[in-house]
């Protein structure tokens, strides 16, 4: 085995951590720089390795495995394939970015950056781990550094939003600890007591029905609540608006991911019988939570809660294009969770920046300020505009992909969801109204500043990102496509489920209402 | 009446022990007593009792597990185990307990004496196959601990809790010596193996008395590590105990007596297998809601630590629910708890003063500005205990989970791991008070209470018991091989 | 109508029974304290009874060793007691809860 | 025949000593009775031929244990009889629950003619006499570590009773 | 290779130019500085009009077929790729659309002269001329949705370009979310289509759609892109967006809301004419649709008095005679009439444009008439313009109109009731256009004190000019004499109706010529006396004539309909529903948790005995336990 590009991935951001630690705790000024700096380095790990990644390959590539502790079957099994593939670079892309946005941090700032690279760590180990076990462990302990961010650093009811993201958090994954444990037994069970956690091996797995059912809830509910999906979204709100800007970049930037990573990788590819058999619930709740999420938002006199509602409208669209069962749709699915990272990473940027200057996110408080900020108020309108989903900007991509792929297997939640499109226009748009145009009404406003050079680069690159995105997605769409085909393929192979073929709509209609 | 064989091997750490004690008492009065010293005996006696079950180890895992003294005690790797936790618990919870050993002056010796007895009286908990000889053992061990409860005398909780511990505990022990009496009215002997032997070679027509002596034994036993419903005592015990023993209290107890419970019911009472796999389920079940829910409302450190500690009690019971499935990870559990319970003490006493008696929730507010070793240690150790990865706590919790499912009690499991949320939510609250309160309110209290500084022995203890936290969370792998040969029978 | 071993251990258990309750019900340490030793007391002749129904010397070795362990467990005990009533002048049990919760 | 007699004679007067332990108000009275149950078990072990522990029975447990007793008693105030009265709430209604249920075990036993509970194998022809011969070959033989592990437990006991009942000059004050 | 072969190749190079300037503009536009800026972006797009001739010439030659150009893969997945097609429809849209923007683009320099953000209007139009460009060039549903939306941003940004005015910024707003609901319909139109193709391509959908797709999912296909149509083109019931759009500066008005933008509907159901082929239903529906927003829009913009309003509803009825043309099959004319509207109505705007300008931002024609001696050029321009709209030969908007209201009667039974529609509305056009042309230019002057009337610079005069000759003469070059545009045309669309034939056209032309006419001469009677005659008519029926004023209170309905209860769902979910019944419930979980944890705390009370008793408790429990379980 060649380089362990894999394994230096996750180990890099903890070595940086222990790094910024050991740094001389009088020498405040350097945590920080030292951090983003460090931060850099997976960034340039992960486009390489977005480089050298076969295109056009379904399979997971750079694997490593070495037994972690044999008698438990667990080892420490790694690869990537075109889903993983987005999720690494969205992570290494995001965590400098939002380094660099936390320059206001002032108190235990090495504390502060050190939680961030462990967070980032945690992150990496999720998206590469094939092993279910090191899966969970990573799932789980991204719980502290978070916690922390939001508890220590964020404003005024952090310690509420903290604890509440923290054990809905913990509940999902204590469900799912249980189904992991029981599936680990069910492989010893039928491999002659061999114990194995490993992904590939558990795909072999055959088991009754609704033991399958039973298993998928146990992930799902897991996979849901970190999406977060209809009903559970409730924590998001809270922990976005409290969180620091650096947190709310990366909950939302990718944290959020891992839910939706989770369902299309292990629900969709461990469970495929009992997919088929959710496939109406979760569509539903996907559905309900595009056109809820959004219908909140637009009521929301608090801009970074009306951006974290948002978020909740447009996971739903994942959710769906995932369930939806089409290559079209999960292709969207995947290259969507990448935009919207970038996407509403940058929005919370720019929420963070307003807030620096001026000490509140009430929408009420401002008005106008276009005039003294128009760079800000650029960058805000193009990623609201990417968000909103206008063509030739990223957000289309996977939502347009989304809903024609679900429209073939899921005709009536996909015209539903298609209101989504409406409804984001019309809570982006008219908070940019109140925030923006006009004239100033308050006289605090009248002097603010615009962005400095440092944040503009940071919007920069996002900004360019999406624009890259919505022009020539095919960069990320070749390396998706075959991955996302293959989980097609492995279920139709195993159920007697086929992707409908385009056809007359008359047949089309049949089907119409999914399964 | 076969021949008495003596194996000095068999019981070389508890003669070890003992000359250690003896010795520490006698320097104690015929020289000016000087904790210095007592520190160097301790820890000699301490090592050489290490080197002495590693003989034992070795041996057994030579040429298997070895009866002697008439078949009263064996020499297996199991017993070995237990002595090495036993061993480490007593060096850490000693060092963690030096400056209250300190303070108590002329009765410092004594404590020392009382750790030393209380460790051989738990190894012998854990090596005899003997029900009487369990009891003397069980004896020995519990009256050191009531002794040490109030050993500081300081305060009436101290009283308190000694007079409580010391009641209830003798009523457990009563319970247990019957239930002893009964078995040998069924069985017809009093030793494990014999026992074993009974039942493999007749059919037992009336098992009744026996069902009820194994019941009587199991309460005596789930009673020292604080099971519920045979946990009230614990916490008022382990609140009004000196804060730097208790740490001490809670892990050589579960380590002794899980050990004998173990003992006893796989091997001696495999027959009944069901009966009491389904009853520790219950007990399980029991421990780990209602230690979880009364945790949460507690707004005593130690309290809550203790109420934790019956929801730990819990957990392993649930590997126990296993057989000898569960072994492995009873053993892992019960040492890495042993280490994390001591760690948290440690820190506990530190804060409230090592023989303090009351540590509010409130003392640790905005503990991280004023002492980050403290704070990061005990917010490492609430950490572990709820379970998180990378933690000992997680793969304890893990192996246990695992065997409870092996042993069929799905149920058991599920209702386990939605417990340990609502454990995570109190673990997280000294988490929120120490890092995301600010210092301002209730920086007097603390002051008051003796030094936040983690100095000398404390310090060490703290990096030891964090480091083999951390090691053992994220390499599991050593600890728990040897748990795996820990099982002979 | 022989007296077999069964009779005594029944009387053994209502001892024992007794024993129980009146931990139950005394608040003065030291006589709850006695209740202890009265079940300690139907422990050895459970013991002795079962040792003579099968023609075994076992079980009244076991009852050595119990009085042994009773007897040390008296002079911890009475010690606690005595330091308890020292410091607070009672030896109420009641008198001591202010642990708990 | 005898036996029986005696069975029920020293029986009763077990339960009787038993009772007043529980019942009598004052802590004498209750050490009284306890001595008395004692006694009266000596004679059982006597009738079982259990010589030796008869004797340690007396000697030890009515004699010495009972005299210590006592004088804590004294220590701590003979007058100081307590009431019984109950004013824990569900302590007694469940205390009367438990003790029907067990007390409907026994009768249960008793009526259901349960007399040998032994089941064990009896690997004597004849029951063994516990003269201290008997009982000491036993010890020093197979019982040896027990024995030898009861010096621990004295050594506890000493400790535990020096560290806990030794008092330096000046009595601490409460808190 | 000729040029001409050398730029239907690269035929991109047309989209690229203006986004070159846009992109230019963006980054140096600043320090390029005012009136250097304008002419940057006035080149480009002319450059684009240039490369649109010389690629037309070998279409007009009938030398070259249509020709499909890849630049690069898009969105593989759903056949959408950055192609472009180059065929007769094409080619006119891109000439009228760059032709007529280059025009619109000159203009500008001279009326946003001294606007501190002059060069930023300079980057939104060239940017729009990208948009527009790529919705007309696209070869898939894909691109033209790009293009559809980006047209939607550019006029988005250009109408609250004076962002500070609130009213304009919702003005932006407003359109950009009522387009969002028409392409909410055009969305769930392509799903289906790309469900039954599988692709979004053109040259799959397109030739020959009747393969695959049924006559019920034909009409389904149809409708839901008329959806999207009616928000675009500003059709009943989406039109509500277009008069408030008038709050954008007078170019965009005459470039977005005029000539090209709000034509993208008619353009694209003339592009998928085959699939409206397939279906009579969805065809009468457009068509209908068409002639009774033509009818309703007259009605209200009989009754406006703002200079601009009146025209944004011409504006909207003309649009629905266009797809009254297209919905009855007869394209030629509805893209003809789509041409020649570009010219004269973009005319009329940026007359309107010219006279705002001279009046200081005065809107409200009752303060203005006599105008005609102050702004000579203006006047006479305008003059064309009107008769142009009123449908006077030999003027544009009579060819194209009469070809279209010829073709509707064409076809007989229902479509003659909708040809009667457009009649009526011909001469209602003719009133309104007048009233505004009167009050305008002729009578007394009705200006406020101080305001000093001025004709307008050159660099504004002259695109005037150039629009009027094409209003005067655009028609020509399809009339019953010579159908030069129906034969260009020809290759795009199959089955078109070919109108009556004969004297038909004549008598129907006659009519039509007729009604103008009389609408003509009864606004000219009613206004060029006295302003009195404006209440005296009134008087007649005034709440009707409040009504028509008020636009029929259409806006306040949709308020009081759809806004407000929309709203109050929304806060209804977000404040109770998500706060008080979702959240409660989680925050009631742990609540009880806690409440059981305190319900426990009793049973630790302290005391010895209760301690022994729960012991004893668990003993019995557990004895009973096994004994239950053991079996006895």
């Amino acid at each position: 085995m060649d380089f362990p590009i894999l394994t230096v991935l996750i180990l890099l951001p903890f070595a940086a951590a222990v790094i910024v630690a050991l740094l001389p705790s009088r020498r405040k000024e350097l945590f920080l720089p030292v951090g983003i700096a460090l931060s850099l380095l997976p960034v340039a790990l992960a486009g390489y390795l977005f480089f050298v990644f076969k295109t056009g390959e379904a399979g997971f590539q750079f694997v490593e495995n070495v037994p972690w502790y044999s008698p438990w079957g667990i080892s420490w099994h790694l690869g990537v394939d075109g889903i993983s593939l987005l999720m690494i670079v969205l992570t290494a892309i995001l965590m400098p970015i939002s380094l660099a946005a936390s320059t206001s941090i002032s108190k235990r700032v090495k504390q502060f950056v050190v939680f961030n690279l462990l967070l980032e760590g945690g992150l990496m180990g999720v998206f590469l781990s094939l092993d279910m076990f090191m899966f969970f462990v990573f799932f789980e302990v991204i719980l502290i550094p978070m916690y922390f961010i939001i508890g220590v650093w964020g404003s005024e009811r952090r310690i509420y939003a903290a604890v509440k993201f923290f054990l809905f958090t913990a509940f999902g994954s204590a469900l799912m600890l249980a189904g992991i444990i029981a599936m680990a037994l069910m492989y010893a069970h039928q491999n002659g007591g061999m114990v194995s956690f490993d992904y590939l091996g558990w795909l072999t797995l055959q088991m009754p029905i609704h033991t399958e059912l039973w298993l998928f809830a146990a992930f799902a509910i897991a996979f849901a609540i970190k999406v977060p999906m209809f009903p559970f979204h409730t924590w998001l709100p809270d922990a976005h608006v409290e969180a620091p800007t650096a947190g709310s970049v990366m909950l939302a930037g990718v944290l959020l991911k891992m839910g939706t990573y989770g369902l299309l990788r292990f629900n969709l590819g461990l469970f495929p019988h009992a997919t088929l058999k959710f496939v109406p619930v979760m569509a539903v709740l996907a559905v309900i939570g595009i056109v809820y999420g959004a219908a909140v938002a637009i009521v929301q006199p608090n801009l970074k809660k009306l951006v974290a509602y948002s978020s909740v409208s447009h996971l739903g669209f994942i959710v769906l294009g995932i369930f939806a069962l089409t290559s079209q749709g999960l292709e969207g699915g995947v290259v969507q969770m990448f935009n919207h990272g970038i996407t509403t990473g940058a929005l919370f940027l720019l929420v963070g920046m307003i807030y620096e200057r001026r000490h509140t996110k009430e929408i009420s408080d401002f008005g106008g300020i276009q005039k003294v900020m128009p760079i800000f108020a650029g960058f805000f309108l193009f990623t609201a505009f990417a968000s909103i989903g206008l063509p030739s900007l990223n957000g289309f991509i996977g939502e347009f992909l989304i809903l024609m792929g679900s429209f073939l297997t899921l005709k009536w939640y996909a015209i539903v969801a298609a209101s989504g499109v409406i409804l984001a226009a019309v809570y982006l748009l008219w908070a940019y109204e109140r925030v923006f145009t006009g004239p100033i009404t308050k006289p605090e406003n009248e002097k603010l500043l615009d962005l400095d050079a440092r944040e503009k680069t940071m919007l920069g690159v996002l900004a360019a990102l999406m624009l890259l995105m919505g022009l020539y997605p095919k960069i990320a769409l070749d390396k998706i496509g075959p991955s996302t085909e293959a989980v097609l393929d492995r279920i139709q192979a195993t159920t007697s489920y086929q992707v409908p073929a385009p056809g007359r709509l008359a047949d089309v209609l049949g089907g119409i209402g999914g399964e | 009446m076969s021949s008495v064989n003596i194996s000095y091997l068999a019981i070389g750490p508890e003669i070890l022990l003992t000359l250690g004690a003896v010795i520490v008492l006698m320097v104690d009065v015929f020289r000016k007593p000087s904790p210095r010293v007592h520190a160097w005996l301790a820890a000699l006696t301490l090592v050489l009792a290490g080197v002495a079950v590693g003989f034992q180890w070795s041996s057994a895992t030579a040429d298997g597990p070895s009866l002697s003294f008439a078949g009263m005690i064996t020499t297996d790797t199991f017993g070995a185990y237990a002595g090495f936790v036993l061993l480490g618990v007593a060096a850490l919870g000693l060092a963690s307990a030096w400056r209250m050993i300190v303070e108590i002056g002329r009765r410092g010796a004594e404590g020392v004496v009382l750790v030393f007895m209380a460790a051989a009286g738990f190894m012998i908990m854990a090596t005899s196959v003997n029900l009487v000889l369990i009891f003397v053992g069980l004896e020995i061990a519990s009256m050191s601990l009531y002794v040490l409860a109030g050993i500081t005398r300081k305060t009436l909780q101290a009283d308190e809790a000694a007079l409580k511990y010391f009641l209830l505990g003798s009523f457990a022990s009563a319970v247990f010596i019957y239930g002893a009496a009964l078995t040998f009215a069924g069985s017809g002997s009093l030793s494990v193996y014999d026992i074993h032997q009974f039942f493999a070679s007749y059919v037992v027509l009336k098992q009744s008395v026996l069902l009820v002596g194994m019941a009587l034994l199991i309460v005596g036993v789930a009673f020292k590590v604080s099971a519920a419903p045979f946990h009230a005592w614990a916490p008022d015990a382990y609140q009004g105990s000196p804060a730097g023993i208790v740490g001490f209290m809670v892990a050589a107890a579960k380590v002794g007596a899980f050990a004998a419970l173990a003992r006893i019911l796989i091997y001696g009472f495999s027959t009944f297998s069901h009966e009491w796999t389904t009853g520790l389920s219950l007990l399980s079940a029991i421990s780990i809601v209602v230690g979880m829910l009364l945790a949460v409302v507690q707004t005593d450190i130690r309290r809550m630590l203790a109420y934790s500690s019956v929801a730990h009690a819990g957990f392993i019971l649930s590997a126990l629910t296993a057989g000898g499935a569960g072994i492995p990870a009873m053993w892992f559990y019960v040492a890495v708890y042993a280490v994390q319970v001591i760690g948290a003490f440690t820190v506990v006493s530190a804060v409230a003063g090592p023989s303090g008696g009351a540590s509010p929730l409130s003392d640790y507010t905005g503990l991280a500005e004023r002492s980050p070793l403290l704070a990061g240690s005990l917010a490492f150790f609430m950490v572990a205990m709820s379970g998180v990865p990378l933690t000992s706590g997680f793969v304890a919790k893990f192996a246990a989970f695992t065997s409870a499912w092996l042993g069929g009690f799905e149920w058991l499991v599920i209702l386990a791991v939605l417990a340990s949320v609502i454990g995570f939510f109190f673990y997280l609250r000294v988490i929120v008070l120490m890092y995301m309160h600010d210092p301002v309110a209730v920086e007097a209290p603390g002051a008051t209470r003796g030094g936040f500084e983690a100095v000398g022995a404390v310090r060490w203890v703290l990096i030891i018991t964090v480091a083999i936290t951390l090691v053992f969370g994220i390499l599991p792998g050593p600890l728990l091989d040897v748990a795996r040969q820990a099982f002979p029978f | 109508m022989t007296v077999t071993a069964g009779w005594y251990m029944t009387l053994a258990a209502v001892l024992f029974g007794i024993g129980a309750v009146g931990i139950l019900v005394r608040r003065n340490a030291v006589v709850m304290f006695m209740c202890i030793e009265l079940m300690l007391n139907a422990v050895n002749l459970t013991f002795i009874a079962a040792g003579q129904e099968l023609r075994d010397l076992t079980g009244q070795l076991a009852v050595f060793f119990v009085l042994v362990v009773a007897a040390a467990e008296v002079v911890v005990g009475l010690a606690i007691i005595v330091a308890v009533f020292r410091n607070s002048e009672t030896a109420s049990v009641d008198e001591f809860n202010e642990l708990k919760g | 025949m005898t036996e029986l007699v005696l069975f029920y004679l020293f029986g009763s007067l077990a339960i009787v000593g038993a009772l007043s332990v529980v019942l009598a108000k004052n802590p004498v009275r209750s050490a009284m009775g306890l001595i008395l149950t004692m006694l009266s078990l000596a004679v059982f072990y006597v009738v079982q031929s259990a010589y030796f522990v008869a004797a340690v029975q007396v000697i030890v447990y009515a004699g010495a244990v009972m005299t210590l007793f006592l004088f804590v008693i004294m220590l701590i105030g003979v007058d100081r009889s307590e009431d019984l009265k109950e004013h824990i709430p569900w302590q007694r209604p469940l205390m009367f629950v438990l003790g029907f249920v067990v007390l409907g075990g026994v009768v249960a036993v008793i009526v259901g003619n349960e007399w040998s509970w032994v089941t064990g194998i009896s690997n004597l022809a004849e029951a063994p006499v516990g003269s201290a011969e008997a009982i000491g070959e036993g010890l020093f033989t197979n019982w040896v570590l027990p024995f030898e592990a009861t010096s621990l437990l004295l050594i506890v006991a000493a400790v535990g009773a020096i560290a806990l009942a030794y008092f330096p000059a000046k009595r601490k004050e409460r808190e | 290779m000729t040029m001409s072969e050398f730029f239907i190749r690269n035929i991109w190079l047309i989209i690229l130019l203006p986004a070159i300037g846009a992109v230019v503009l963006h980054f140096v536009g600043r320090r390029i500085g005012e009136p250097i800026a304008g002419w940057v972006a006035s080149s480009m797009i002319g450059l684009s009009f240039l490369i649109g001739l010389i690629a037309a010439i070998p279409l007009f030659q009938g030398t070259a077929e249509a020709h499909v150009v890849h630049v690069f893969d898009w969105i593989p997945a759903l056949g959408a790729s950055a192609e472009l097609l180059w065929d007769p429809l094409s080619a006119l849209m891109v000439l009228v659309v760059s032709g007529v923007g280059a025009l619109i683009h000159i203009y500008s320099i001279g009326y946003m002269h001294g606007d501190e953000r002059f060069t930023r209007f300079f980057v939104y139009l060239n940017l729009f001329a990208t948009s527009m460009l790529t919705l007309v060039l696209a070869n898939n549903f894909g691109v033209l949705f790009v293009g559809w939306e980006l047209v939607g941003l550019c006029s988005y940004l250009l109408i609250s370009f004076w962002y500070v005015r609130p009213s304009a910024a919702a003005a932006g707003k407003k359109a950009f979310i009522v387009n969002r609901i028409g392409d909410f319909g055009f969305l769930i139109g392509l799903m289906i289509i790309f469900s039954t193709f599988g692709t979004l391509s053109y040259t799959t959908v397109l030739n020959d759609p009747g393969k695959l797709l049924g006559a019920g999912a034909a009409t389904a296909v149809g409708l839901l892109l008329l959806v999207g149509a009616t928000g675009k083109s500003a059709q009943l019931p989406l039109y509500v967006w277009l008069p408030d759009a008038m709050e954008g500066p007078t170019p965009v008005s005459a470039l977005i809301h005029a000539a090209t933008m709000v034509t993208a509907g008619v353009f694209m159901i003339a592009r998928t004419s085959s699939i409206y082929a397939l279906s009579d239903t969805a065809s009468v529906v457009v068509a209908t649709i068409g002639a009774l927003t033509a009818f309703y829009a007259a009605t209200i913009a009989m009754a406006q008095t703002d200079i601009k309003r009146i025209l944004a509803y011409s504006t909207i009825s003309q649009l629905g005679y266009m797809f009254l043309g297209v919905g009855s099959a007869a394209y030629v004319a509805g893209v003809f009439h789509l041409m020649t509207h570009a010219f004269f109505k973009a005319l009329l705007f940026l007359g309107a444009g010219a006279v705002i300008h001279g009046m200081a931002d005065e809107q409200d024609i009752m303060k203005m008439g006599g105008l005609w001696s102050k702004m000579k050029t203006t006047g006479i321009t305008m003059a064309v313009a009107t008769l142009a709209i009123s449908g006077i030969p030999p003027f544009a908007g009579f060819w194209s109109k009469d070809e279209i209201l010829a073709s509707t009667f064409g076809r007989g039974g229902w479509w003659v009731v909708l040809w009667a529609i457009g009649l009526i509305t011909a001469g209602l056009t003719a009133f309104y256009m007048t009233r505004w042309f009167v009050l305008t230019f002729l009578g007394e002057p009705r200006w406020d004190d101080g305001v000093h009337p001025h004709e307008a610079p050159k660099v504004m005069t002259v695109p005037l000019m150039v629009l009027a000759a094409l209003a005067t003469v655009g028609g020509l070059i399809n009339t019953p004499f010579r159908a030069g545009l129906e034969h260009f045309l020809e290759p795009s669309f199959e089955h078109l109706t070919s109108g009556p034939s004969g004297a038909t056209v004549w008598l129907l032309a006659a009519i039509s010529v007729v009604v103008a006419l009389i609408g003509i001469v009864v606004a000219w009677r009613l206004y060029s006396r006295r302003d009195a005659a404006e209440e005296a008519w009134t008087a007649g029926l005034p709440s009707l004539w409040r009504r028509m004023g008020h636009a029929y209170y259409v806006d306040d309905v949709y308020g009081t309909l759809v806004v407000a209860p929309g709203k109050l769902l929304a806060a209804w979910s977000a404040f109770v529903l998500d706060k008080k019944v979702i959240d409660g419930a989680v925050i009631g979980v742990g609540t009880v948790v806690r409440r059981i944890g305190a319900a426990l705390r009793p049973l630790q009370n302290g005391f010895v005995r209760s301690y022994a008793l729960s012991i004893a408790a668990g003993v019995v429990g557990l004895v009973i336990w096994f004994l239950a379980t053991g079996g006895l």
